[in-house]
């Protein structure tokens, strides 16, 4: 059996299927066989990105039917490169959260089967070339968060739950409709056959059409205005399920949303919008998040204030600008999850999560604090770390449009971020003792966790080089559409 | 067949299921109850449902069923796919609805509530 | 004020809604004649008797050309019932009994004696699902509503979670193991054309598909009632007094 | 004939708009559920008369039987009416 883009689905869902049974047989199954498919996870990425070397992309159809009539799955270098981060982001979860037992009194089991779901769904996401396809990976992901959401038996987890749902359930709808409305006009649901008659479709249909995904994907790659589930999801969801909300839920957002916008839909005249909603985002944000005493609520808000960066850069739509967007979405998967699985064991006993209590918190905790202040220079985009290039490199791409008001926004808004960060550190390295936390000794599987995390960031920020060819075959491979279509409409069968 | 007719029942079906999202849309929007909330829900996923099935629609045409005797009938059958696809979208959205109705008992067991102006512990 | 915005809202949604779909007249024909096979779904109409030898068109689109969309949507059925054991999760002490009204006689003995005709019924629609209209998910969600049935009309109905556990994996792991098949012998995920197709219109045609859609019925049969008995047999508050000084 | 069924078409789709604004208007929540049912109902008809046997009998099963039973199971464990609160299921009629 020859590793394919399919294993990634299929895997998962057997494992998920059998760990019911599997945790009758023995307990710890239900921990272990998960890990097992994140392992394999990575397995796959390495061997399919190897392969990519020798050919442009892998298209793989499923159920014996070439590309327009059946379903097929695209493994490109840019949707190799989403991928592979997010197989990496779920295994580091996976390792955190291995110790995981009981929560509260819940076993674990399926906490470690919507986990394993949550990080599956997304990897459908974007390895899909279908677009009613993504609805149905879309709605895989949207169950299994919900149901993490309200995963606490506290009271505030059912309301972030049901608040998350109405936003999300309003954002299927529409993308249903852009789906029905699409499919009357085409005739067809494949991706890449999309894009070939789209000119077949009047314009302001295409307009109403447009209107409906960008809104409905923007609900889950948290775009303003719609990103108010996004705060109380974070901080109400398990600790390291914030992690994957911020590292690997909001890519596939933002990869549903640039796969329409850069394949299906000619990027003239859509790139304004973009840049606009963008910035927007990140202001508003960025504001929010400046005056929030919740230290989970405001790194949910810092995360929102990233994707729109992620969202301007992807706007802009040169090719240096989306070189700085993959960087940029690199580096939030990478800091993110580490700055949220450090928060989770500094406010481990507390209640109101705020971030008053975090004081003195250093001499307690003197590991996950440094693991913190790091990941909060890293974020701001201090030199000798990774977030310092890919932010020099988002400044460059936006010189290069010559867009100056743009840079002064995003360098005031980091002045905004540098504060806000500064002051949780001031907080935490601060002389007078006076948290009435108990602290919780880290387990040595998230102290790994971290580390690996720590020195992936210093390695990259002192080697950039190392990841920067990856990225841009990534960024190539997605401005080159042509190359996409022909290569999943001409794709002959395996036999 | 008339034309006139035949406009009618255009705006008819899909006026009423443009009808039914909006209804349910402002349920979802307006309304206090979470009950009435995820009526609202199940409302806007019964007229999505609608114009699926009715997009596929052709005058005078058969199911897509090749039963014994009409074999070949395919050039009069409807449009198959739509019809597929809302299968998969009615499953889901039980699913769904089914999650939230959830929720909404969770919520009622905290709060001895199910009004969401009394609720609002978070901010919205 | 809010409604006032919420109407504009909804105006201005439906009209544009409107303005788009009056230029989809209803009842047009828009695959074109099959033979063109311009549309995916004329292409469906033309080529499912030859190829798949399915009479139902839907079903050979739900279960083989778009199988994979199957997959997931008994996959979200799946975890929703996940979700909900654990969204709904108590304590073993805090196991109640459920409270209802005892139902009366007739009630009990009619639905005793509807159970197995409607058990009866929704196999038969989904082992008929590749000829007829109906299939996995319209026979699992029958076979749900007679467990509903007796549970509704017993107190003391239990559906046996292990039953529901085993009869859930291991249609799952059989569709699935199905199309790891196809790769395991060469060909793709899900691919149909290694078993025997059959003669069109009689009960074992089809290849792999009625295979796949019984599955699919038990899977969904044994996930709706697993839904609904968490649902129903979630704590009855008696008074939640609790609530004021929460807050 | 054509005429009869088209006639048919116009009526249930006008059936349908009037049961979902009385469901969302209804006080009684259990009204309510019971008029989703029945716009499920009406559209499972409409489904069938536009040719899509399958989809019918899905939103029969589904959307008529197993969501409006999951509905009443709610109601019945929270409040009947829209305007309580903290009273319980159908146990307690409104005054």
């Amino acid at each position: 059996m020859n590793i394919s883009p399919v294993h990634y689905i299929a895997l998962p869902l057997l494992a998920a299927f059998l760990i019911p049974l599997l945790s009758k047989l023995h307990k710890e199954l239900a921990r272990i066989v998960p890990g097992l498919v994140f392992l394999y996870f990575l397995v796959i990425s390495v061997v399919l990105m190897q392969r990519l070397e020798t050919q442009p992309m892998i298209s793989e159809v499923i159920a014996g039917w070439s590309a327009p009539w059946g379903i097929n799955l695209v493994f490109t270098p840019f949707s190799g490169f989403l991928v592979s981060l997010m197989s990496f982001i779920g295994f580091l979860v996976w390792v955190y959260s291995y110790h995981f037992k009981k929560i509260d009194y819940m076993p674990a089991q399926k906490y470690f089967i919507l986990l394993m779901m949550l990080v599956t769904g997304s990897i459908g996401i974007v390895l899909t070339g279908d677009i009613f396809n993504l609805f149905v990976f879309l709605e895989i992901v949207a169950i299994s968060a919900y149901s993490l959401t309200a995963f606490y038996p506290g009271r505030d987890g059912a309301e972030a739950a049901f608040k998350y749902l109405l936003v999300g359930s309003f954002a299927s709808a529409l993308i249903l409709l852009a789906i029905v409305i699409l499919y009357t006009q085409t005739g067809t649901l494949n991706m890449a056959d999309l894009a070939v008659k789209m000119h077949e479709v009047p314009h302001y249909l295409k307009v109403i059409i447009f209107v409906l995904f960008l809104v409905g994907f923007g609900i889950e790659a948290e775009m303003f205005p719609l990103n108010g589930w996004a705060p109380d999801a974070y901080s109400q969801a398990p600790g390291p399920i914030g992690a994957v909300f911020a590292g690997i839920v909001v890519k596939g957002g933002i990869y549903a949303l640039v796969r329409v916008v850069y394949t299906i839909f000619d990027l003239s005249g859509v790139g304004t919008i973009l840049i606009a909603l963008g910035l927007v985002t990140m202001i508003i944000a960025e504001l929010a998040a400046l005056r929030q005493d919740n230290l989970k609520r405001m790194l949910a808000y810092s995360s929102i204030g990233q994707m729109g960066v992620v969202l301007i850069a992807f706007g802009i739509g040169t090719d240096t600008a989306i070189f700085a967007a993959l960087f940029l979405m690199l580096n939030h998967a990478l800091i993110k999850s580490m700055l949220f699985f450090s928060a989770s064991y500094l406010l481990y006993n507390s209640t109101t999560k705020t971030i008053k209590e975090l004081t003195g918190m250093a001499k307690h905790l003197p590991f996950v604090s440094f693991i913190f202040a790091l990941g909060a220079f890293a974020i701001v985009g201090l030199p000798p770390f990774s977030g310092f290039w890919s932010k020099l490199y988002f400044l460059m791409a936006a010189a290069d449009a010559q867009m100056v008001l743009l840079i002064i926004t995003v360098l005031s808004v980091s002045v905004i971020e540098i504060i806000y960060y500064f002051r949780v550190i001031g907080k935490i390295y601060s002389k007078d003792e006076t948290s009435e936390l108990e602290p919780k000794k880290p387990t040595i599987n998230s102290v790994l966790v971290m580390t690996v995390l720590g020195a992936l960031i210093i390695i990259i920020g002192v080697y950039p080089d190392l990841v920067t060819d990856w990225i841009h075959h990534a960024s190539d491979a997605l401005v080159n559409k042509s190359n996409y279509i022909q290569n999943v409409l001409t794709e002959n069968l395996p036999r | 067949m008339d034309f006139d007719f035949q406009n009618i029942v255009t705006i008819s079906v899909y006026g009423s299921a443009i009808a039914l999202i909006l209804i349910g849309i402002y349920a979802v929007l307006i309304k206090k109850h979470l009950i009435k909330i995820v009526i609202g829900m199940s409302l806007v996923d019964a007229g999505l449902h609608l114009l699926f099935v009715a997009i596929g629609y052709i005058n005078n045409g058969t199911a897509p069923i090749f039963s014994p005797g009409y074999e070949d009938a395919a050039t009069n059958m409807v449009d198959p796919v739509p019809q597929a696809l809302v299968l998969t979208a009615i499953v889901i959205g039980f699913a769904v609805t089914a999650v939230a109705l959830s929720l909404v008992i969770r919520l009622y067991k905290h709060h001895g509530t199910v009004r969401i102006d009394e609720i609002k512990s978070l901010k919205w | 004020m809010k409604k006032f915005f919420v109407i504009a809202l909804l105006a201005i949604l439906g009209f544009y809604l409107t303005i788009a779909f009056l230029q989809i007249p209803f009842g047009q024909n828009r695959l074109g004649q099959p033979q063109d096979e311009a549309t995916v779904g004329a292409y469906y109409l033309n080529n499912t008797k030859e190829k798949s030898a399915v009479s139902n068109v839907v079903t050979a689109i739900v279960v083989n050309y778009r199988g994979f969309d199957t997959l997931g949507e008994v996959t979200v059925l799946f975890l929703a019932s996940t979700g909900l054991a654990s969204i709904l999760y108590r304590r073993k002490e805090e196991e109640v009994e459920r409270i209802n009204k005892p139902s009366s006689s007739l009630l009990q003995t009619g639905s005793k004696f509807l159970f197995p005709l409607v058990v009866l019924l929704g196999i038969y629609v989904f082992i008929h699902g590749h000829l007829t209209p109906g299939g996995g998910f319209q026979g699992g969600a029958i076979i749900a509503t007679g467990f509903l049935l007796m549970l509704i009309a017993y107190q003391k109905y239990h559906v046996s979670h292990s039953m529901l556990t085993w009869v859930e994996s291991l249609a799952g792991v059989l569709f699935v193991s199905i199309g790891l098949w196809g790769l395991i012998t060469g060909g793709t995920f899900l691919e149909n054309s290694y078993f025997p197709k059959g003669v069109l219109n009689s009960l074992i045609s089809g290849g792999a598909i009625p295979i796949i859609y019984i599955a699919v019925g038990f899977k969904v049969a044994a996930e709706l009632t697993g839904v609904l008995d968490i649902l129903l047999n979630t704590k009855e508050e008696k008074s939640v007094p609790s609530n004021q000084n929460e807050k | 004939m054509i005429y009869v069924y088209t006639g048919a078409i116009v009526l249930l789709a006008m059936l349908l708009v009037y049961v979902a604004l009385y469901a969302i208007r209804q006080k009684d929540l259990l009204y309510a559920v019971i008029a989703t049912g029945v716009v499920s109902l009406i559209l499972s008809i409409v489904f069938l008369m536009l040719q899509a046997p399958d989809v019918a009998l899905t939103e029969a099963a589904i959307g008529i039987a197993l969501t409006t039973i999951a509905f009443v199971i709610t109601i019945r464990n929270t409040a009947r009416y829209e305007n309580d609160n903290a009273q319980s299921g159908f146990n307690n009629k409104k005054e």
